[in-house]
């Protein structure tokens, strides 16, 4: 490899303050606050039932905490729904691969290129001039992260008959597609071999490196996270019990114990 | 066997998006489109014009608007029966009320119409999914087919409450609807309309609205997630799925019988409807006219099964067999291929494709 | 270089404008056809096409670019990488500035890459992307005369901050500004080339010893790819797939000098792994391919057809047993009855076709296979599909030197000279040649090019072969594994091989004879198609030792035997080194006991010397012979292995006046 | 104005100088709820334990019905007409396990529902094949004299309906919390994966839950055929259970008890106070109009559970 150059993490991008979510009588998240800054990448770690996915959904609009804001790109706000976190330049993929089954790869990835896509609905039913041109474009665009994740050879087969491995490659794709400002992956290596997590590692840092997308990532395999984070959050029982570089954060007694405390898969 | 594609390779993506790829393909289209322009006026009487291929046409049309709702955004609805009846409805005081409007105008207002209250029955589907979206389309259905029969307005204070089509005519001195009309006219007529809004609906769901309706349909989070507005597009799919289904109910009503009552929309229409969708296949094009050609056909070909092999059945008892059969096809072919005929053309076409390799 | 510079002085003023250059050629077919595709490739999804007017703009900013850069007439450009477009340009926009392309082998390692780009003194060179990168930098240190990295493919290379790494679009973009100051001056090179003016230097994959550098002129590809092309009647619309390596003097000719010859559009896949799909969306109506990958689709072909139905299995046997009769003669345009070609017919709508059609081959004109000896059942199978398949003896030193003719195809000759090709059989037996192909010489290699180019410009082929009476040149075997019986006739080893392994029965075949009284063979069955065979025929076997010792199994291939013994018979040539005696080993020869190479092929004298027994009573008057042989199990344990073996006489068949055999 | 006055005065008027009559118009609905009660009944047994919509249930109880009177046209007693009646119903259940249910395992819902709307016709053809398409007067000896209760006209035989229906919930509910079958089914509907993991044969629970649903409508057909006699319009009941199942649930009896007691007595009010000023024959699809103006506000219906989605 040659020299790397220095990625240039810049300041907060999203800021969550003082979340607190619950569900009935349980609580998944209380109090938290974490940054995620720009151009990094952040992974959310912790025991399982840790409240990591509760916050993701909390980040791109699921679900609505009781208490707390989240400042996104400067701007505060206490609710919204997923689709107006996606329009602000927020993107996910999920823990269980939530991807469009009766679709092709192709038009999967696309999808992500709904919100680009301006052509109302006369053009469309016509599929030709503007409708047509905007259509082009996108899937030129999209050509381009199909090649980038080396998808090619599937790019016409339904979703639905792939591998689990290739399937999360698609759902990345379909989140890149978006050219979102912030990537939240949930697991993006769950279940897949260590070849498997090998691309999969070396593609969300191309994406970050290439794109400069920041990402927040919640991930299980410590070497996974020691390789690929900038910085660590963890989680326990809904809360934050530390937050820093990946080694410091694996030195921290706290997070010692609650791994040790815990069995996790 | 047929298919030869070696040598068809794309150099741009219009090329590799065109809405059929495959050059036999093409040739295949435009051999059916020849049939139906050609062939079919020339060669067919009157009794074939009127009693199937204008039915099969018709239905086809309503097939293809629940297609869109059912197949495509996945909401399912049996309220099909009472939007066509707006279509009749809106075409009838439209037609009566603005003599001078150009027959062509009023199909299509009526379906802007039908349209709109289309989008108005969409509502629910914001709250509700499934079987309980399913249940709450009868609410329209019922409702507006009690509305046409309880408010003579409707139909003009017609003391039979059945509306009659005047006489129209398109270019001039073709006429299409009335007792003066010819059947090749109205048969054209019909097929140029449902050929367009076919083509159209091929455009829609291929594009970005196609693809948030089957996003939605897939999964209805990851479709938020990415961006999709889930009310603005089911209610979309609503309203486009009812102007093509209104556009069929008043062909049904103005160029099909001459004469409807609001009856002739009841629920066991939209049941009809739904089966030619699930018969020909969900979210296919192709599908809506399969199912539509099926649905058309089988009656009559049970009707005349018994009187070919000479037996003399009482008509009662057609009734009640065919009634049986009927049902007992829709289990057979559900069983068989799940995802109806067009999925049954698509692997043979796979076959052919791949001839004569297994795989 | 040398060659160049003095018969540079010697050219008429009138040939100055002369097409004499690839990159004058690249002019005018900009000019004559620039809005017909001269390159695709697979790339995002589609093909990406490029016009001969865009792909001369591509060739003119990339060679801009590099003048720009500093690359001067003389310097050497290294290309590393898959069949790309842009490093095909950069091969004609090295001839541009008067530089020599050096065409490397994509998988190569970083060691070999380095002898080579080493020994050619290359200063620039263009790689496809990181993996070819990387091995460059593996090594750079030990190469000083290196100076620029261009790479096509950015993917991964955004870190890496060399000064001496650039990027191919920058270059162009280089070259265009570089355009902009010196207008005139891309031309005025171009115009300074001349046909005698080095083209490329092609590196031999030597077998043994390094690779040896070919240095051709424009003269030798143009002329040689031009008369090949006028051969064929091949024109601006044949379409191409270009998959074999670039370093490979085949693609060089093929897929680029006849190109620009031609006009025709040259398809690059989208990557190895799709090379398959790719042919069959493109449909190339010129194919060429090495025996081995026409050997791979028949047997793809044949294990999905295994999968298939009853109904479809049986049909497909059926007309391809048909085929097999008649579809040769009809190719060849020899009369078949009519009912013969109405089935035919009818097979090609049913079967053929769509078989073709399946593979991509439905619109093949002409497909080529050179390289190796193609076993006949293979030949024919192409050919009673209706592919024109054919034979042709090609050489790096030399381009194209024989073609088949249609309606002339055989699956034992390499075709007739093509014209102003000059061949003789030397008295040992090798073909020499003279040509306008002939190379200028191997690269800083005086002494390698005086043993085998004589002054004269004939050329030692190495290999050993004779002509028929047909006019066809048969290539019979290497020039220096030929040998004489004692009689004086001439013995081909590894011809009779060859020929006894094309059955499916035989594995190997180890034939003797030189210095001999006649010729005899050892043949090793194969246990697959043997066990197979004894299956279907009810024949019980414990072992491979017994199975190889059956009576039965000795009569399958006598039979064999004789059959090669009768082909022989037909060549006057090869009539008296017919097959007298031979025997079945007792165990598969193996390379983990030095009986073959790593590439599987026979090591003939190591396998005399081992079974010196066995030899010694092939040529004494025994029935049977004995032998003990070490062997190495699968587990590396060592063994012996006792047989008593038998011995056959084979039927000798008369010398008859050569005639065409049916089929 | 007139309409609007019609529509928001004269009923809520005619209501308060007339309380009796309200009752009376109350109660008459709250009974005609029932039926609804039982058809739905059928409808969420089958839901609950296979998750298919049964569209089939109202033809079940027209086919059951009509079973029932044939043996009693026959010359069959009561009690022999019930059981043959039933054994039938078992039967079928049996035979849509094995050609319907079986083959279809694993599909999604939708071609679930289509299938059971293709067992609906061929039902439908079936029985009016083997019984004929007339109206089949049903007496079975139910009282129908008309009663005074505390000065509200009663009609005999829909107490008595109600009581058969109140026993009917009464045996179905001890079957459920009693039985080892009724816990199997229970754990069935909670979670198949676990049902079928602690070794209960889901097809056995289908069969049995389906020839159950069968027995119910074998009691809803008589019911409502006793009044109306049998005919083909029993099997439109089904249409009016459906805004049942809106209002209560898919998955909850109680749901389809209590949805069923408001639809009937809904419908019966606004038909009476509110059908005046709009022409009459509202009560087609009233049902539904309550069913949707409830469903904007509970989505997951009165019992139904609360959907939490998991992502």
């Amino acid at each position: 490899m040659g020299t790397l150059a220095e990625r240039r993490i810049g300041p907060p991008l999203l800021k969550a303050e003082q979340i607190s979510l619950a569900f009935g009588g349980v609580r998944a998240l209380s109090d938290v606050s974490l940054e995620i800054r720009e151009h990094e990448i952040l992974a959310i770690i912790g025991p399982n039932g840790a409240g990591k996915t509760s916050m993701l959904n909390v980040i791109n609009g699921f679900y609505h905490p009781q208490r707390g804001t989240i400042t996104f790109k400067g701007e505060t706000r206490r609710r919204m729904r997923p689709h107006q976190a996606a329009e602000t330049g927020i993107a996910r993929t999920f823990q269980n691969v939530a991807l469009f089954r009766g679709m092709t790869t192709l038009d999967n990835v696309m999808t992500g290129r709904l919100l680009r896509m301006r052509r109302n609905f006369l053009w469309q039913a016509l599929h030709w001039g503007p409708a047509l041109k905007e259509e082009l474009e996108h899937r030129s665009f999209v050509e381009r992260i199909i090649d980038f994740l080396e998808i090619q050879a599937i790019r016409k087969v339904p979703v639905g008959q792939l591998p689990y491995g290739l399937q999360k490659r698609v759902e990345l794709g379909r989140a890149l597609a978006m050219e979102p400002t912030l990537l939240l992956l949930d697991e993006p290596m769950a279940g897949m071999n260590v070849e498997e997590k090998e691309d999969m590692s070396r593609f969300i840092l191309d994406v970050n490196d290439e794109f400069g997308t920041t990402i927040a990532l919640i991930e299980h395999d410590m070497s996974v996270v020691m390789d690929l984070s900038d910085r660590v959050v963890v989680l326990d029982y809904g809360r934050k019990i530390a937050d820093g570089p990946p080694d410091s954060v694996r030195r921290n007694q706290d997070v010692i114990d609650a791994y040790l405390g815990v069995s996790h898969d | 066997m047929l298919y030869r594609e070696a040598g068809q390779f794309k150099t741009s993506y219009a090329a590799d998006q065109a809405v059929f790829p495959i050059r036999q393909d093409r040739f295949l289209i435009a051999a059916a489109l020849l049939i139906a322009y050609v062939a079919v006026p020339l060669l067919g009487n009157e009794y074939w014009l009127l009693t199937i291929m204008i039915p099969f046409l018709v239905f086809a049309l309503a097939a293809l608007g629940l297609n869109l709702l059912t197949g495509y955004a996945g909401q399912v609805s049996l309220g099909t029966g009472g939007f066509m009846a707006v279509g009749a409805f809106a075409t009838y005081k439209l037609a009566t009320g603005f003599p001078g409007l150009n027959i062509v105008a009023v199909f299509l207002i009526a379906g802007v119409i039908t349209a709109l209250v289309g989008l108005l029955f969409g509502f629910p589907s914001l709250r509700i999914k499934g079987f309980y979206l399913a249940v709450a389309t009868l609410a329209s259905q019922f409702f507006l087919i009690w509305m046409f029969n309880k408010f003579p307005w409707f139909t003009n204070y017609s003391s039979s409450g059945v509306i009659s089509a005047p006489q129209r005519a398109v270019l001039g001195h073709f006429y299409v609807t009335g007792a003066e009309a010819n059947p090749v006219d109205k048969y054209l007529f019909v097929l140029s309309f449902v050929a367009v809004l076919a083509f159209a609906a091929k455009n829609l769901v291929r594009g970005r609205i196609g693809r948030s309706w089957m996003a939605i349909r897939d999964m209805d989070i990851a479709a938020e997630i990415i961006g999709i507005h889930p009310l603005k597009t089911k209610l979309l799919a609503f309203a486009v799925s009812s102007f093509y289904c209104g556009i069929a109910g008043a062909m049904w009503a103005f160029i099909y019988t001459g004469g409807v009552e609001p009856l002739a929309f009841d629920i066991d229409r939209s049941f009809q409807i739904l089966f030619m969708i699930i018969i020909g296949g969900l979210g296919s094009i192709l599908g809506s006219f399969l199912g539509a050609g099926f649905i058309v056909l089988l009656p009559i070909f049970l009707d005349n099964t018994p009187r070919l092999v000479g037996l003399e059945i009482p008509v009662n008892t057609v009734t009640n067999l065919q009634s049986m059969i009927f049902g007992a096809l829709i289990v057979f072919f559900l069983i068989v291929e799940p995802r109806g005929l067009a999925r049954l053309w698509q692997i043979g076409k796979e076959k052919l494709r791949l001839w004569p390799f297994p795989y | 270089m040398a060659v160049a510079e003095t018969e540079r002085k010697a050219r008429p003023a009138v040939r100055r404008t002369a097409l004499d250059t690839i990159p004058k050629l690249l002019l005018d077919n900009a000019a004559r056809r620039g809005r017909r595709p001269a390159m695709r490739e697979k790339d995002l999804g589609i093909w990406q096409s490029w016009s001969w007017a865009e792909a001369a703009r591509q060739v003119q900013d990339f060679a801009n670019g590099l003048a720009a850069l500093g690359f001067r007439r003389g310097d050497k450009l290294g290309i590393i990488g898959d069949n790309r477009p842009r490093l095909y340009w950069a091969i004609t926009a090295a001839q541009c500035l008067g530089g020599v392309p050096v065409p490397v082998y994509q998988d190569a390692v970083a060691a070999e890459m380095e002898f080579v780009l080493e020994h050619a003194e290359v200063r620039f060179v263009v790689a496809e992307d990181q993996e070819q990168v990387d091995k460059l930098l593996a090594v750079r240190e030990r190469l000083p005369r290196l100076e620029a990295i261009i790479y096509d493919d950015a993917r991964g290379l955004r870190h890496y901050a060399y000064p001496f790494l650039h990027a191919y679009e920058r270059v162009q973009q280089q070259g265009r500004d570089f355009a902009r100051l010196n207008p005139d001056f891309l031309h005025g090179e171009i115009a300074q080339g001349r046909g005698a003016d080095l083209a490329v230097i092609l590196y031999t994959s030597g077998t043994t010893g390094q690779p040896k550098g070919v240095m051709l002129t424009f003269d030798n590809v143009i002329i040689m790819a031009r008369r090949a092309a006028e051969r064929e009647g091949l024109d601006e619309t044949e379409e191409v797939l270009a998959y074999l390596p670039i370093a490979w003097a085949g693609d060089h000719i093929f897929s680029y000098a006849q190109s620009y010859c031609t006009g025709f559009c040259v398809s690059c896949p989208e990557s190895g792994a799709t090379v398959m799909a790719d042919l069959r969306e493109i449909g190339p109506t010129y194919f060429f391919a090495p025996p081995r990958i026409y050997e791979t689709i028949l047997t793809r072909v044949m294990i999905r057809m295994e999968d298939a139905g009853w109904a479809k299995r049986r049909m497909f046997h059926h007309f391809m047993a048909l085929a097999r009769r008649v579809g040769g003669p009809i190719l060849d345009r020899a009369p078949v009855s009519f009912w013969d070609r109405l089935l035919y017919a009818v097979g090609a709508a049913l079967i053929y076709g769509p078989l073709k059609n399946a593979l991509g081959f439905s619109r093949i004109r002409i497909a080529y296979t050179a390289g190796e000896a193609i076993g006949p059942d293979l030949f024919s199978f192409y050919r009673s599909l209706g592919i024109n398949i054919k034979q042709l003896y090609a050489m790096t030193e030399a381009s194209i030197l024989c073609v088949q003719p249609d309606g002339q195809v055989k699956p034992d000759t390499v075709g007739t000279p093509l014209a102003d090709v000059e061949i003789r059989i030397a008295e040992n037996s090798e073909v020499v040649y003279r040509s306008p192909g002939v190379f200028a010489g191997y690269y800083k290699s005086p002494q390698a090019t005086a043993e085998t180019k004589q002054p004269d410009g004939w050329v030692h082929s190495g290999d050993a072969g004779f002509f028929g009476d047909d006019g066809h040149l048969r290539i019979i075997d290497r020039a220096k594994d030929v040998g004489k019986l004692r009689n004086g006739t001439l013995f081909a080893p590894k011809f009779l091989e060859n020929k006894l392994k094309f059955f499916p029965y035989i594995k190997e075949a180890v034939a003797f004879g030189a210095d001999r009284p006649f010729a005899a063979c050892f043949i090793n069955i194969d246990a697959d198609a043997v066990g197979n065979w004894a299956e279907r025929n009810g024949v019980t076997y414990g072992s491979y030792l017994e199975l190889a010792g059956l009576d039965a199994v000795y009569d399958l291939v006598q039979e064999c035997v004789e059959t090669v013994n009768r082909d022989l018979a037909a060549e006057p040539h090869l009539a008296g080194s017919q097959i007298h005696r031979f025997l079945i080993l007792h165990k598969e020869l193996d390379a983990d006991d030095g009986e073959l190479t790593r590439t599987r092929k026979v090591r003939r004298r190591y396998i005399g010397e081992r079974y010196q027994s066995l030899v010694d009573a092939l040529y004494g008057e025994a029935r049977t012979a004995r032998i003990a042989s070490e062997v190495t199990f699968e587990d590396g344990r060592k063994g012996t292995i006792r047989a008593e073996l038998a011995i056959r006489d084979v039927k000798i068949a008369a010398s008859v006046a050569p005639l065409r055999r049916a089929g | 104005m007139e309409f609007l006055d019609a529509v928001f005065v004269t009923p809520f008027a005619s209501m308060w100088d007339n309380p009796e009559f309200l009752l009376e118009v109350l109660i008459g609905g709250l009974l005609t709820g029932v039926m609804y009660s039982l058809v739905a009944l059928g409808f969420v047994l089958i839901y609950k334990a296979s998750g298919v919509f049964n569209f089939a249930q109202g033809t079940m109880v027209l086919f059951a019905a009509l079973t029932f009177v044939g043996m009693l046209e026959k010359g069959m007693p009561v009690w022999a007409a019930f059981l043959v009646a039933a054994t039938v119903m078992t039967a079928m259940a049996f035979a849509i396990e094995w050609v319907v249910l079986r083959p279809l395992v694993n599909q999604e819902q939708i071609i679930l529902f289509m299938a059971t709307i293709g067992l609906t016709f061929f039902l439908d053809g079936f029985g009016q094949l083997v019984w004929g398409g007339d109206v089949h007067p049903l007496d079975i000896g139910i009282p129908k004299d008309p009663l005074i209760i505390g000065g509200v006209l009663v009609n005999e035989f829909d107490l008595v309906a109600a009581a058969v229906c109140g026993s009917l919930v009464a045996a179905l509910a001890v079957f459920f919390q009693k039985t080892a079958v009724g816990r199997a089914l229970r754990a069935v509907a909670d979670d198949h994966q676990a049902a079928l993991s602690v070794g209960i044969p889901l097809k056995t629970i289908w069969v049995i839950v389906w020839a159950v649903a069968g027995v119910v409508g074998l009691v809803a057909g008589i019911l409502w055929g006793s009044n109306l006699g049998v005919q083909f319009s029993i099997a439109l009941v089904a249409l009016k259970a459906l805004p049942v199942l809106i209002l209560g649930g898919f998955t909850s009896v109680p749901g389809a008890i209590v949805g069923g007691l408001i639809v009937g007595a809904g419908e019966k009010v606004a038909e009476v106070f509110w059908g005046p000023a709009t022409g009459g024959a509202i009560e087609d699809w009233f049902a539904y109009g309550l069913a949707l103006v409830f469903l904007l506000f509970r989505p997951q219906g009165l019992f139904g559970e609360r959907i939490i989605e998991r992502v």
